[in-house]
């Protein structure tokens, strides 16, 4: 076993052990914060994997803003603890069963695949390459999601304000009925 | 026959003067009742005129299809516009002009949502015209459905008794109908290798195996046979007939169900002969159980609607027997039949329709008496008992004498079977008539007014035709028997 | 020489499955919410293991557009929850039943 | 095509006979229902047309050689063919010019009889029909033309029967007499059919031809003969379809004249006189007619012995002498079958035309009754009855003693001499219950005179007029038996020096004793059956027959078959519908509460499924 | 000029653009007309613009393919797209002040589903699928009312986002399996590998996010509670436009897997457990909606079987199909939007008297609801005829036999709507319901559409044919 090999699976434990840490707490602040190690984790397995860019990006965005957003939205609703029994093993069985499956059909997947058990050999791509690589071949996506990246903004506004739930004056019937 | 007249397409100006008063009735605003019924009556008058032009038009001796109307329709399916007529349909193409005329006449009284009343009746009529005129599969598939689904609203709106009830179970069996024959016709459309939806070009000789052919005629004989009543798919019909109102019974039990017996005849018989051959006992087994139980079941009935829903239901196991038999002459006679039983059951459907609609009951022990209050109607139901018993001089017994004969040769117990179901019909259409017409004056309704010349004139039209070819049979088996005996001649020994 | 491309794979799918037990478990939006990051993460994590595999590009840009539709999603996710939340006063799924027939 | 023909005397009077009645329905139907008296001599005029040129037609062609046919192809099927036509031969001739005068005379009589009835329109349309449907069963060229006609003059018998449908009784008697005549009819349907379908051709005349009865095996001509005899046995009124015809006397009295006793319950006989020949190609066949003639003729007599009502009493004597005629076609002589029809048809509508003066004045059928009211009074019905009733009882010189010593000779004709000994008790009892009524009336006990102002005027004279026609042609008919046997050309039976003696002296035998029981002046009037009380039950209960034909009816049809099936149809057939339409909703129920659950749920199904549908790739 | 090519994708794009400038400005209340008139025309523009592009053909790179399946979609899109502004005048189910938002989330959900449509490549399809859907999840959210549109947003958006999570692993799959993300470059993988594991798992992965967007069985989940918790404009747009779209998805993605009876055997078992699950569901809702939302989930499988045949006839019927329901499911929403017009929810028993209340939308009903339960001649009919003459013609007759099952279960509630618009009359009489004239004008357009569609399909299967040979070469 390489030491690449090693680091890989010990990023492995890393990310699969916070990620299963941070499902089963029962407080969402103890599970942002375990979630935050398992995306610390992925990226440096991107690292690993020769995307450092993308590692870059993994810190700062997951890690960084979309998990720091989590914790703020859960200190604001001040989430109650509606899942008392999220921890009790009942629970956790159906999902456990459909995961298992998935899990023994990635497996399966996998191992049956003709060039699953080709070994990744070690490469690094350079940012810049990067840049212009997803520039020149992805410049539509990169429009689209721009245009969804703005829908995000417009979602957050328009869903944050407040609306006037009993509408305003002119029709007094409104969609909540029957 | 002067050539250029020949061209003329007759067929689609019947379609056409069906669909340019439907279009009329549309226009015009629903006030206006009384032009409405005369934009239907005229209407449906000129599609009677052009069909008994066509009738009498039909070169009889030289037979086959005459009058040919096709149009490429849609190319990448093989789909024509392909009308005709042959002895085969051309007797009940008249029946519907018939029964169609009669049946706008006998609502003259209508007066409620008239407007939307003719609208539906004559979607439903262009249906049954595009039915039977047509040649090509899809059409006749179209038109098959286009004619089914305004019997529920026409059912809903201005039926009675359990209505909404009894228009569900029809539509849905209807449908449940249709819902076997689509797989079937579009398997043999598949099977046909390229052929199209032209009828002929499908009943071609070795167009389908013979596994084929028994294969999709089990599915189209059930499809149809629902429709055509066949024992046991039989009990929409007169949960349905009961509900309707008078001209819509008249037309369903009068066309409607011979609908379902001629896609038996002209789609599942004609594209798969073998598979015919094949299944014919077991026809045989249905319609004969079909023709006594329905005299049986009708014996116990109070309802003067189902009994003669269950008389049809007898009477079209008589269809369902003449082509069962596999013969030329069951052939005839299951024609000859579903032409004398839809002019006989319009006919008494008519008269209980009046009743219903004076006395405002159908049900037997509440009447009673009705022939001294109201003779005339009551004649006119009489009249349609005896035709329905097969009492000569009408055109049934005609029809049944020629199934029943050919099933002597090949089922001689059906046929002694279907006999003895003529004497309990016997028994159970007296009985009707006894308790309903006859008897002491019945004061509830003494003051009801009896049939007016005006709504008795469909009724004679009616018994006019019935007697016409009860007396004269070759005028109808003229038309008939040169087609028959050509389809037969091709069919593989 | 790191690993077979087949542990990569199977590493993003126990990810996956982690993520996806998560969304079937709780009873909480925002932990639910939490679970889908998990599961896209997961397939970030194969897509970066398949650019590898391949020697090729797509994968990682793949990767750079999931962590962008995963900001839109936590966006547009935590802005439904918070709206929800004003009028229910409740993030556990179950209690939001009004469409329930 | 036809107008060759119309210059052909026999087409042309055939067509104006059979046309007149039916337009004279045709017309009184559509137009004249409102006008009684209009259409009542439409329908008068009209079948003295048909009269006159059927009698034109049966002097003109007498003697004729050879038989007249005229027919045209009325249904031409594949491999068989039905003509439709006029097939005049003496026995149809015959036939046709009987059945033309009685329905005039009939008509005329109901002119009296049926004054001031609401439906005296249409009861004229009926007796029009029925002229045109009877004279067309006369001449009918083929079985089949016949059964239709046989079918239609069924039809005319029930709507005359129940013409007074107020009446229960009468509309189930209506009922009655077409449903069990119907059932002989299906019989001989069958018949027609296997013939046809054996044959293709249903010519009477080719029927009646050796070489067709070669064609078929014995066993089925044997099948056929009997089949189409179950026609006649209904239509006749023969045992054991026989107890429709006293109730068919519900109807009013010139139908029960006409129609059930002179023409239309004979048609069963004349076609077995039409089929003779063919019927007696099959010796078993045949007898099985005797016998069935033979229980008819001594059945009915018992019941006639017994009866009040005294139309009921000229009923079972109808059946009784129909018997009679079955028994002499079935002993090899159709001679003397057909004379007796023809003699019968005139007494006995006589018969019932007096009686039926008696029930329009005093408004009872019962024979005590009428005696009370001083029924001898009316001298003309009285002075007919006495001759018809002599004419019944075959006393000479009367008609009816001609035609019973053919009937009888032929019996005697046979080997076993059982058939011979029951014509003889037949003859005894006929003389004992044709008096009795006679007797009766003419000395009645306790006299209860009614006002006597309605005697004579118009309405009587329409009615004593036909009788006197009728009484005439009874007194008449029985010398002309040489001529008609010439005319017809049947052979006659054998003579038999001693017949005449015995039956005659049986027949005063059984006047004798009647005069016993009832003419004399300390008669108890009661008979000799009538005091043994369960034999006078058995009797007037025909023999349980009705019971039988009741129980079968409301036990085996409706409550075993028709109720049953109707359970089918609701609990089976439409139970089993609504229960899978009913499964249907309720799986949507379920299917519906399941869709729209938990979200996790929702997770759950929607995740597991995307698993197993990739472990499937691992299944292949 | 190849920007050309994009024309529809484009005037979009400025559409989008127009109605943002919009919500900038204040007090947006003010200018409903001005702004509705608006959105009309440039929705009229779309049509003739996205039409006009009919026939254009070309790419763009290897990612973006302008064919004549796609234009054809985006015709239908643009379509969709402007019947549905058509219903929009009155708009009770959305507050005034978000109306501009309302209608730019319209155009980009648009917008993205035209780029699905020509996308030709994984990155792009998923981008612009988010796109779609996200447009989707706030529209379904902007509802105003008291949290029951939060709940559908909620459930739609939790659900929509794990499937697109699978989506998203299944792509990783099929890009692990073969190094590629362009379609054609895949298609070529498959008939290469066929049992390349990965690649045929990721392929079905992949496609449970489309069929998502489609609702089928078991990706259906959110459409009864979306369908009801959404204003009732939205909910047509989502039960047209969207289903035109996700069906020209699954249209390109099943081409991929046409060779192996594995991928054909689960769209199998996937159509009937949607027809039958769907219908049998169907058949007890009260909510219109509702009702209509498991008749999609129904629907979906009918389509399925035409995709499932994996013959350019199946396809061309699914094309076809794809039209003829955008038409049928359209007009018994504009039904539903005209009798509810505050903008609330309709339950089937509300329809009474409106027979009698207009006869047109009567009329209409009557006509959308049997053309969805394909009786002819209705463009549904035909519909179903092609898709079962392409199963057929593979030999699928059990198939087709529990289709048309399904349409006798389905008719069955489609007739209790019927009844209500026709047979029931409501307890208190209600107002007749005015339409103005070009509404009336455009009824009777779409009727006309419908049934000449059912009588002479013609026209529309040979585009529908020329679509998917396009699509399949």
């Amino acid at each position: 076993m390489s030491l690449h090999a090693a680091i890989f699976y010990l990023l492995g434990a890393l990310i699969l052990g916070s990620a299963g840490l941070a499902v089963t707490r029962r407080n969402p602040v103890h599970a942002v914060v375990y979630l935050i190690f398992s995306f610390v984790g992925s990226a440096m397995l991107f690292f690993l994997l020769g995307a450092p860019f993308l590692a870059a990006l993994e810190v700062i965005i997951y890690a960084g803003a979309v998990m720091i957003l989590f914790l703020f939205v859960v200190m604001m609703l001040k989430a109650e603890s509606a899942d008392q029994a999220s921890l009790s093993l009942r629970r956790w069985i159906p999902p456990l069963v459909v995961g298992l499956l998935f899990v023994a059909l990635a497996a399966l997947t996998a191992m049956r695949e003709p060039g699953g058990a080709e070994v990744l050999k070690s490469a690094t791509v350079a940012p810049r390459v990067f840049g212009r690589y997803v520039f020149e071949r992805y410049w539509l996506a990169v429009e689209i999601i721009s245009v969804l990246l703005l829908l995000g903004l417009l979602a957050a506004v328009q869903l944050g304000i407040k609306g006037t739930p009993k509408g305003n004056g002119t029709e007094t019937k409104t969609g909540a009925e029957s | 026959m002067n050539p250029t007249l020949s061209d003329f397409p007759f067929l689609s100006a019947i379609m056409l003067s069906c669909i340019l008063g439907l279009v009329a009735i549309l226009v015009i605003p629903g006030r206006q009742k009384g032009l409405i019924r005369w934009v239907s009556a005229f209407s449906s008058g000129l599609s009677l005129i052009l069909g008994i032009f066509l009738f009498a038009a039909y070169d009889r001796t030289q037979g086959g299809l005459q009058f040919v109307e096709k149009i490429v329709w849609m190319k990448s399916l093989g789909i024509h516009y392909f009308n005709a007529v042959d002895g085969f349909n051309l007797p009940l193409l008249l029946l519907t002009g018939i029964v169609h005329f009669t049946g706008v006449l006998t609502m003259w009284e209508l007066e409620e949502r008239v407007k939307e009343f003719f609208a539906l009746y004559f979607v439903l009529v262009t249906g049954v015209f595009g039915f039977f005129m047509s040649m090509d599969l899809f059409f006749l598939f179209v038109w098959y459905d286009v004619s089914l689904f305004p019997m529920y609203p026409l059912i809903v709106i201005w039926g009675s008794t359990r209505k909404e009830y009894g228009a569900m179970k029809l539509f849905l069996y209807l449908l449940a109908g249709s819902a076997l024959i689509l797989p079937a016709m579009i398997y043999l459309f598949v099977q046909s290798g390229g052929v199209g939806f032209d009828l002929f070009g499908m009943m071609q000789p070795g167009t389908f195996s013979p596994f084929q052919q028994k294969f999709a005629f089990l599915f189209l004989y059930l499809g149809f046979g629902i429709l055509a009543g066949v024992w046991p798919f039989h009990t929409w019909s007169p949960s349905g007939h009961v509900a309707a109102p008078t001209s819509v019974s008249m037309l369903h039990a009068g066309v409607l169900m011979k609908l379902g017996a001629f896609g038996v005849l002209r789609v599942a018989i004609f594209l798969c002969p073998e598979g015919w051959q094949y299944w014919a006992p077991w026809m045989a087994v249905l319609a004969t159980i079909g023709i006594v139980y329905g005299v049986l079941v009708g014996l116990t009935q109070t309802d003067l609607k189902y009994v003669v829903a269950y008389s049809s239901v007898s009477h079209m196991g008589i269809v369902g027997l003449g082509l069962a038999t596999v013969t030329a002459q069951g052939l005839t006679g299951a024609v000859y039949q579903m032409f004398a039983h839809g002019i006989m059951t319009a006919l008494l459907f008519s008269s209980v329709g009046y009743l219903h609609d004076k006395t405002d009951t159908k049900s037997i022990p509440e009447l009673g008496g009705m022939s001294r209050i109201m003779p005339v109607a009551s004649a006119y139901f009489i009249v349609g008992a005896f035709a329905g018993m097969g009492v000569p001089g009408f055109a049934n017994f005609w029809a049944e004498l020629t199934v029943i004969l050919s099933a002597f040769k090949v089922y001689p117990v059906s046929g002694v079977a279907a006999v003895s179901a003529l004497v309990i019909s016997a028994l159970f259409m007296l009985r009707v008539v006894q308790k309903t017409f006859y008897g002491e004056k019945n004061q509830r309704f003494a003051g009801l007014p009896d049939v007016s010349p005006a709504l008795g004139f469909p009724r004679m039209v009616l018994i006019a035709t019935l007697v016409l070819f009860g007396f004269f049979p070759s005028l109808m088996l003229d038309v008939i028997q040169p087609s028959v005996f050509a389809f037969m001649e091709g069919l593989p020994k | 020489m790191i690993v077979p491309f087949s542990h990569v794979f199977i590493l993003a799918a126990a990810v996956f499955f982690i993520g996806l037990a998560c969304v079937l478990a709780r009873r909480n939006l925002i932990m639910i919410l939490i679970g889908i990051e998990i599961m896209m993460n997961a397939a970030a994590i194969a897509f970066v293991g398949g650019a590898l595999h391949w020697g090729r590009l797509d994968g990682q840009a793949f990767v750079l557009f999931i962590l962008g539709v995963a900001a839109t999603e936590v966006a547009v996710g935590l802005a439904l929850v918070v709206a929800a939340h004003r009028v229910t006063g409740s993030v556990d799924p179950d209690r939001y039943n009004l469409l329930r027939r | 095509m036809i107008s060759p023909l119309l210059k052909e005397f026999g087409f042309a009077a055939t067509a104006i006979t059979l046309g007149m009645p039916f337009a004279s329905f045709v017309v009184i139907t559509l137009f004249t229902r409102a006008h009684p008296r209009l259409s009542a001599g439409l329908s008068i005029s009209a079948v003295s047309i048909s009269m006159l040129s059927a009698l034109s037609l049966l002097f003109r062609l007498w003697p004729l050689e050879k038989p007249l046919e005229y027919s045209t192809l009325w249904y031409g099927g594949h491999d068989f063919s039905l003509f439709f036509g006029f097939l005049l031969d003496p026995s149809s001739l015959l036939m046709f010019s009987l059945v033309a005068v009685i329905c005039l005379l009939v008509q005329v009589y109901s002119l009296g009889y049926m004054e001031g009835d609401p439906g005296f329109s249409r009861y004229y349309a009926f007796q029009s029909l029925f002229a045109w449907a009877m004279l067309s069963l006369a001449v009918s060229t083929s079985l089949l033309q016949l059964y239709i006609f046989w079918e239609v003059v069924g039809l005319c018998s029930y709507l005359l029967i129940g013409f007074w449908y107020e009446r229960f009784s009468a509309t189930q008697a209506g009922k009655k007499a077409f449903v069990m005549t119907r059932l002989g009819d299906a019989s001989f349907f069958v018949g027609v059919l296997l013939l046809l379908v054996h044959l293709g051709d249903l010519s009477i005349m080719e029927l009646n031809d050796a070489s067709t009865a070669a064609r078929l095996s014995p066993g089925f001509l044997t099948l056929c003969v009997l089949l189409v005899f179950g026609g006649i046995i209904g239509k006749s009124a023969q045992f054991p379809l026989m107890t429709w015809l006293p109730d068919a006397m519900e109807g009013p009295t010139p139908v029960s004249a006409l129609l059930h006793s002179a023409t239309m319950v004979a048609a069963g006989v004349f076609l077995f006189v039409r089929l003779f020949p063919f019927f007696s190609r099959s010796e078993t066949a045949m007898t099985v007619c005797l016998t069935v003639g033979t229980i008819s003729m001594l059945m009915a007599s018992t019941m006639a012995m017994v009866d009040r009502d005294i139309k009921k009493v000229w009923a079972y004597s109808t059946i009784s002498q129909l018997g009679y005629m079955v028994m002499g076609l079935a002993a090899g002589s159709s001679f003397a079958g057909y004379f007796h029809l023809t003699t019968h048809a005139l007494f006995k509508a006589l018969l019932f035309l007096c009686s039926g003066v008696w029930i329009h004045y005093f408004e009872t059928n019962d024979m005590y009754e009428i005696a009370r009211k001083n029924g001898r009074s009316l001298k003309t019905p009285l002075v007919c009855t006495v001759l018809a009733a002599a004419s019944l009882s075959g006393l000479p010189p009367l008609a009816g003693f001609f035609s019973k010593e053919t009937i009888l000779a032929s019996l005697l004709d046979r080997p076993d001499p059982i058939w011979f000994a029951a014509a003889l008790l037949g003859v005894f009892m006929t003389a004992y219950y044709a008096f009795r009524p006679v007797f009766i009336i003419l000395f009645p006990r306790n006299l209860d005179p009614q006002d006597e102002e309605h005697r004579g005027g118009a309405p009587y004279l329409a009615m004593a007029l036909p009788l006197l026609v009728l009484a005439g042609l009874t007194l008449g008919i029985g010398w002309f038996e040489r001529s008609l046997e010439s005319f017809l050309g049947m052979a006659p039976p054998g003579e038999h020096a001693w017949l005449t003696p015995v039956s005659v002296s049986v027949a005063f035998l059984g006047v004798f004793l009647t005069w016993f029981e009832f003419g004399r002046r300390t008669a108890p009037q009661m008979g000799f059956v009538e005091r043994i009380r369960p034999l006078k039950t058995f009797f007037l209960r025909r023999w349980f027959l009705d019971d039988l034909y009741a129980f079968l009816l409301k036990q085996v049809v409706y409550r075993l078959l028709a109720r049953s099936f109707t359970q089918n149809d609701q609990r089976v057939i439409d139970g089993g519908i609504e229960g899978i339409a009913r499964l249907a909703v309720g799986s949507g129920r379920i299917c519906s509460y399941i869709q729209s659950g938990l979200l996790r749920l929702n997770l759950m199904v929607m995740l597991l499924v995307v698993v197993l549908m990739g472990l499937y790739f691992f299944l292949l | 000029m190849t920007w050309m090519l994009i024309a529809p994708e484009l005037y979009f794009c400025f559409m989008a653009a127009v109605f943002f400038t919009f919500g900038m400005t204040a007090r947006p209340e003010a200018k409903q007309d001005g702004l509705y008139l608006t959105a009309l025309g440039l929705a009229l523009g779309a049509v003739v613009v996205s039409t006009a592009c009919g026939c254009l053909q070309g790419s763009f790179s290897t990612i973006y393919r302008v064919d004549l399946f796609s234009q054809v979609f985006k015709a239908f899109l643009a379509m969709g797209y402007f019947l549905v502004i058509c219903i929009c005048p009155e708009l009770p189910g959305i507050e005034p002040k978000r109306r501009p938002e309302f209608y730019l989330l319209l155009s980009v959900c648009t917008l993205g589903m035209m780029m699905l449509v020509s996308s030709v490549e994984l990155l792009t399809i998923y981008i612009a699928l988010e796109l779609s859907s996200y447009s989707l999840y706030i529209l379904v959210a902007l509802r105003r009312g008291e949290g029951r549109h939060f709940e559908a947003g909620i459930k739609y958006f939790l659900l929509g986002a794990a499937a697109s999570a699978v989506t998203l692993f299944g792509m990783a799959s099929i890009y692990g399996a073969c190094g590629e993300t362009n379609l054609p470059a895949i298609l070529n993988a498959v008939s290469t590998n066929a049992h390349s594991p990965m690649l045929m798992v990721g392929l079905v992965l992949t496609l449970s996010g489309f069929f998502f967007k489609l609702a089928l069985f078991p990706f259906h989940f959110w459409a009864p509670n979306v369908y009801e918790g959404a204003a009732n404009q939205v909910t047509a747009y989502i039960a047209t436009a969207t289903k035109a779209g996700a069906i020209a998805l699954v249209l390109r993605f099943a081409t991929l897997g046409a060779e192996s009876t594995y991928f054909v055997h689960l769209l199998v078992v996937l159509a009937v457990v949607s027809m039958t699950l769907g219908n049998l569901a169907a058949v007890v809702q009260k909510d219109l909606k509702r009702l209509l939302a498991y008749s999609a989930v129904a629907h979906a499988g009918y389509v399925l079987i035409g995709i499932l045949c994996m013959s350019e006839n199946g396809f061309a019927a699914a094309i076809f199909y794809a039209a003829a329901y955008l038409t049928m499911n359209f007009i018994c929403f504009l039904v539903l939007v005209k009798v509810a017009d505050q903008g609330g929810n309709l339950e089937v028993v509300e329809l009474a008297g409106l027979h009698r209340r207009s006869p047109i939308l009567a009329v209409s009903m009557m006509a959308g609801v049997f053309s969805l339960g394909g009786l002819p001649p209705t463009i549904g009919f035909t519909g179903k005829f092609l898709v079962f003459t392409a199963a057929m013609e593979k030999g699928y007759f059990s198939l087709v036999l529990i289709g048309m099952i399904n349409v006798l279960i389905s008719l069955y509630y489609y007739v209790l709507v019927v009844k209500a618009a026709y047979f029931s009359e409501p307890e208190e009489s209600l107002p007749a319901i005015r339409l103005s004239f070009p509404t009336k004008v455009m009824i009777l357009a779409i009727l006309t559409v419908i049934v000449v569609g059912g009588f002479y399909p013609d026209f529309l299967y040979s585009l529908a044919l020329s679509a998917a040979k396009a699509l399949v070469a």
